[in-house]
């Protein structure tokens, strides 16, 4: 019954908070524009939080930069239990376009660093997607939201390719 | 009975509900002033609960006695000082001759509480927003106290249920003393730490200033500890300047009646949501000011205004 | 457009008391004047005086044998001025012109990150772009460097 | 009195992009202030050297995004200059268009990001609501919010259609009176006023000495915007002067940016007016010859610079950018040292730092 009551509040209240791992800008404009009033994710109970002690979803974006590597492990295990993480960007997803060819300071992605939920591709994904990607990674903790997706998904056509649900990786 | 009254109802289950209703009520006045949908009903509960049932970290080199059990006094505190606002009748079964001194004293400990979590918080902007917290409470907490002592000065009374039937009889002291009234307001949002007096936990700055580090139940608490607050001033200020339970005229015409504690109450929740509906205003519409201008701001405009007040009525009640 | 390139590198010949090795024009309007580098603080406050008195930004590049520095010069007015300097590989060593110029001191920073030119008198030397664990005495932009990555990459395909 | 000093960064809610301030502070004054850079570097100078120019153009537009038009049309001109390529008339006018559009949502984002500095969140929401406009626009365009790929090397990708131009006119008039709501409120609106006056002075010997660039140094009086001194694309045939501002401080920097908007939705309107018709790209060799250049464009924050030189390759021997972010790091040190704690996240927001810019 507790258990039901815990999973029925993170559902209804999961605190973001915004990690850049060596993004270009373009993802990081999007998610806060996810905010605003077109988009409004106060209205599924999403709020930007500054400290990731506060949060229960990381967003991240970049693919990583390699100074910024242990900083990012370190507000993983700032977040306290139980948290998601979403990688947004192709940047995000796979570190390209900028790891590779000739690159010597970035990782590849995200999940080559901390496990990853859900993956958001697109440079830069619009903010729809974002929201979809969070509204989804909620919908795998709670069935009763996949009519709320269906109906999103009705209204921006094509938008469940957005999105790539990640392999669930043991913290 | 007084078991019920303290922990039920208009105790410390009812002031959760409200406070967490005036939490939703103010977010979604905000959310609406900045063209946004807002939050649903439940989402101040679902808060609580999500950061209740989170993970409780506590970092290392922290005093976990004391971390752990300040905030509980902070909510503790809070829900004490409601125990002596009047929520539906001037006769007021807790009241007793002081008791605006006592509320004012309780509604003082939240302050402490972020400057104790501060200074036991390892972080620096903990330690910043400590030392803002102190020179915030500096700023607003003496002409507060004295916006208070305005009413209390013409009632001639400490006891808040004196300056309820004082209102009755004369007018609301909103009218008679309009500069104490605005100057509370503003003394209020300093005491909430809200726009613009945001500044020990401004989040463009210091990220949450004292609370940065604190996560889980603790910060559930402090959230709760402000929230309530918010409530209890709200309550406080419709008391003894908007009359508490009374209406013109519905008032007299249900005196006696089975229905005047409900009208009483009604009024009360109604004129306190008003006054959480003012400071909600005031958050969407101004700008965070800085310590330095926050503490002259205070002083000219709220400090020296509410003397003149005082002046005016200890004038005008001596002839 | 106030003066054309040869009229500007004409006046700079005349007015420099210093040696000039080379001119040549750039683009539209991007005068390249090379200088030895133990003149190159001293042809840098020459041009601020001469009205070029914005900094753009300085490049640095291997080219095998020598590192070149090029410190582009604006004004208010085309044409630009870019001074070009070249010191050796080995011994990458030149004096800082930040003191003079402070407006250098990220750029001066940079170079001395990617390509390890050590800038001689800069007031606050340290790593500005390179992580904190890269290992010393490697330096990105050099084009031995250049070439092992283009190795690395070619096997990973 | 004790000092204390505590970072800003690199994960911290006032920056949206990491970087790390160690700022020490005697009670609420700044006394040093130190700056990492790093967090964001990605080697994007040293991946162009190991790809061709098509594709080190579409890297190099990913320095940043806000303005990555910006960056890909810098890389794009110093490359025609290389090939002595003449790019169409319809397809300078087109750059311009996008640039200044870009401008336009750059500066919103600014006023923005800079009243939720201040904590006027309510000023923020709004302006980026309206910014949805100009977001629109450019995704109509261009087919994409950020990040558009608009210019190639010889010319511009897309075309723009009667339709769109009608819209695009549609669009600029609602932002322009929007702007004018905005100018009212930045200019007039007492709290937030009290909040950027005075704050974050910068005098113009200062400006100059330090290098600083776009709306920083031009709110200090220091007439520097390489459209109008260096004229590029289409600009020597619009005829405009830099705006500045003799305030120096936060003020000042915001009535530059707003009175550039303005600026930019006049052009934008302009270049729709006089859009020649024609072509809108020419073919450009793979194969670049040897030699070097330099291009100047000025982004929304300031000049963006370019330095290319070939080896006769597919592939550049060197690329080198430099931000204009990068350029205002020493004037906001300087900025910064003697203000208030609490006022530096206004100041460093002040002069619009970019950091994946700053980084690349």
């Amino acid at each position: 019954m507790l258990d039901k009551i815990a999973g029925w509040a993170l559902r209804k209240s999961p605190w973001v908070c915004h990690f850049n791992g060596g993004s270009c800008n373009a993802c990081d404009i999007e998610i806060v524009a996810a905010l605003m009033p077109r988009f409004d994710l106060e209205r599924f109970g999403i709020l930007l939080q500054g400290s990731p002690r506060h949060a229960d979803v990381l967003i991240c974006t970049g693919p990583i930069t390699h100074q910024i590597r242990d900083r990012i492990i370190r507000v993983y295990e700032q977040a306290p239990e139980p948290k998601f993480v979403v990688a947004v960007g192709s940047c995000g997803t796979s570190g390209r376009p900028f790891c590779g060819k000739g690159a010597y300071s970035v990782m590849e992605g995200v999940d080559s660093i901390i496990p990853v939920h859900m993956y958001v591709p697109g440079c830069p994904p619009r903010p729809d997607a974002i929201t979809y990607a969070v509204l989804k990674l909620l919908s795998t903790l709670d069935p009763k939201l996949a009519d709320v997706l269906a109906e999103f998904e009705k209204s921006i056509p094509g938008i469940e390719t957005m999105v790539q649900e990640g392999e669930p990786v043991a913290g | 009975m007084p078991l019920f009254y303290v922990l039920i109802f208009p105790g410390f289950l009812f002031l959760l509900a409200f406070a967490l209703f005036a939490e939703y009520f103010d977010r979604k006045v905000v959310a609406r002033l900045q063209n946004r949908q807002g939050p649903p009903w439940y989402q101040p509960l679902a808060d609580t609960i999500k950061l209740l049932s989170k993970e409780d970290i506590i970092t290392h080199d922290a005093d976990k006695p004391m971390v752990n059990t300040v905030p509980l006094f902070g909510l503790a505190a809070v829900a004490a000082s409601f125990l002596y606002v009047p929520m539906w009748t001037k006769d007021w079964h807790f009241s007793f001759q002081g008791d605006l001194i006592v509320v004012l004293y309780l509604l003082t400990i939240p302050a402490f509480v972020l400057v104790l979590l501060g200074w036991y918080s390892p972080n620096p902007f903990g330690s910043i927003g400590t030392g803002r917290v102190v020179t915030q409470l500096f700023g607003y907490e003496v002409p507060f106290a004295l916006a208070l002592l305005a009413p209390a000065i013409a009632a001639q009374s400490w006891r808040i249920t004196d300056l309820l039937a004082y209102q009755d009889d004369h007018y609301w002291f909103a009218l008679i003393t309009p500069i104490a009234f605005l100057v509370a307001i503003a003394g209020l949002v300093g005491k909430l730490e809200r726009v613009p007096f945001d500044i020990p936990h401004a989040e463009t700055e210091i990220v949450e200033g004292p609370m940065t580090e604190y996560t889980g139940r603790k910060y559930a608490l402090l959230k709760l500890m402000f929230s309530t607050e918010t409530v209890v001033g709200a309550v406080l200020i419709a008391a003894i300047f908007l009359g508490g339970p009374h209406l013109p005229w519905v008032t007299k015409a249900v005196a006696g009646t089975a229905v005047a504690p409900l009208v009483g109450f009604l009024a009360v929740v109604l004129k306190a949501l008003f006054i959480v509906f003012l400071l909600s205003v005031i958050k969407a519409a101004l700008t965070r000011l800085r310590i330095d201008q926050m503490v002259r701001w205070c002083l000219t405009w709220l400090t020296f205004p509410i003397l003149i007040q005082i002046l005016y009525i200890v004038i005008v009640g001596s002839m | 457009m106030a003066e054309t390139v040869e009229q500007t590198i004409e006046k700079l010949r005349q007015n420099y008391p210093g040696e000039i090795l080379e001119t040549k024009q750039v683009g539209l309007h991007e005068v390249f004047v090379t200088v030895p580098a133990t003149y190159i603080v001293a042809f840098c406050k020459f041009l601020i005086e001469q009205g070029w008195w914005h900094l753009t930004t300085i490049t640095g590049q291997d080219l095998g044998e020598s590192i070149q520095l090029l410190y582009h010069f604006n004004g208010d007015e085309p044409p630009c001025i870019t001074a070009v300097t070249e010191i050796a590989t080995d011994d990458p060593k030149i004096a800082s012109i930040t003191p003079d110029v402070p407006a250098a001191t990220m750029y001066e920073r940079e170079i001395n990150d990617l390509l390890g030119v050590v800038f001689e008198g800069h007031p606050r030397p340290g790593r500005l772009v390179l992580p904190d664990d890269w290992p010393e005495g490697v330096y990105p932009l050099r084009l031995d460097e250049i070439q092992k990555r283009a190795e690395r990459d070619s096997e990973n395909g | 009195m004790a000092k204390i000093t505590f970072p800003i960064g690199p994960q911290h809610p006032a920056l949206k992009e990491p970087e790390s301030f160690k700022i020490t502070a005697e009670g609420e004054c700044v006394v040093d202030v130190d700056i990492r850079l790093g967090y964001v570097h990605r080697s994007i100078e040293a991946a162009c050297l190991a790809r061709n120019y098509v594709q080190g153009q579409y890297v190099c537009e990913r320095i940043c995004g806000i303005c990555s038009h910006i960056h890909s049309n810098t890389f794009a001109r110093a490359v025609e200059d290389l090939l002595q390529l003449e790019v169409p008339a319809r397809a300078k006018y087109l750059r311009v268009l996008v640039a200044e559009l870009e401008r336009i949502h750059s500066h919103l984002l600014w006023l923005g990001v800079a009243a939720h500095e201040v904590g006027f969140d309510t000023l923020f929401m709004y302006v980026w609501r309206d910014r949805e406009v100009v977001q629109d626009l450019l995704e109509m365009i261009t087919g994409n919010r950020v990040h558009y790929g608009f210019t190639t090397i010889g010319g511009t990708k897309f075309d723009l259609t009667p339709q769109m131009a009608d819209k695009c006119t549609e669009g600029l008039m609602v932002l322009r009176e929007r702007t004018e709501y905005y100018k009212q409120v930045a200019t007039t609106e007492s709290s937030f006023l009290k909040r950027v006056e005075g704050v974050g002075v910068l005098t113009e010997q200062q400006a100059r000495e330090l290098g600083a660039v776009g709306p920083t140094a031009r709110a200090s009086n220091v007439p520097y915007d390489a459209r109008w001194v260096f004229p590029y694309d289409a600009y020597p045939e619009l005829d405009y002067q830099p705006i500045t501002s003799d305030l120096g401080d936060v003020l000042g920097r915001t009535i530059v940016r707003v009175l550039e908007t303005f600026q930019a939705i006049d052009i934008c309107e302009e270049v729709l007016r006089r859009l020649p018709e024609g072509d809108i790209q020419v073919r450009a060799k793979p194969r670049v010859p040897e030699g070097e250049t330099v291009a100047r464009c000025e982004a929304p924050r300031g000049e963006v610079f370019y330095y290319i030189r070939s080896n006769g390759t597919d592939k550049p021997a060197r690329v080198k950018v430099r931000t204009p972010s990068l350029a205002n790091w020493p004037a906001t040190i300087a900025m910064l040292e003697g203000a208030y704690v609490a006022d530096a996240p206004i100041i460093i927001a002040s002069i619009d730092p970019c950091m994946s810019c700053t980084d690349r």
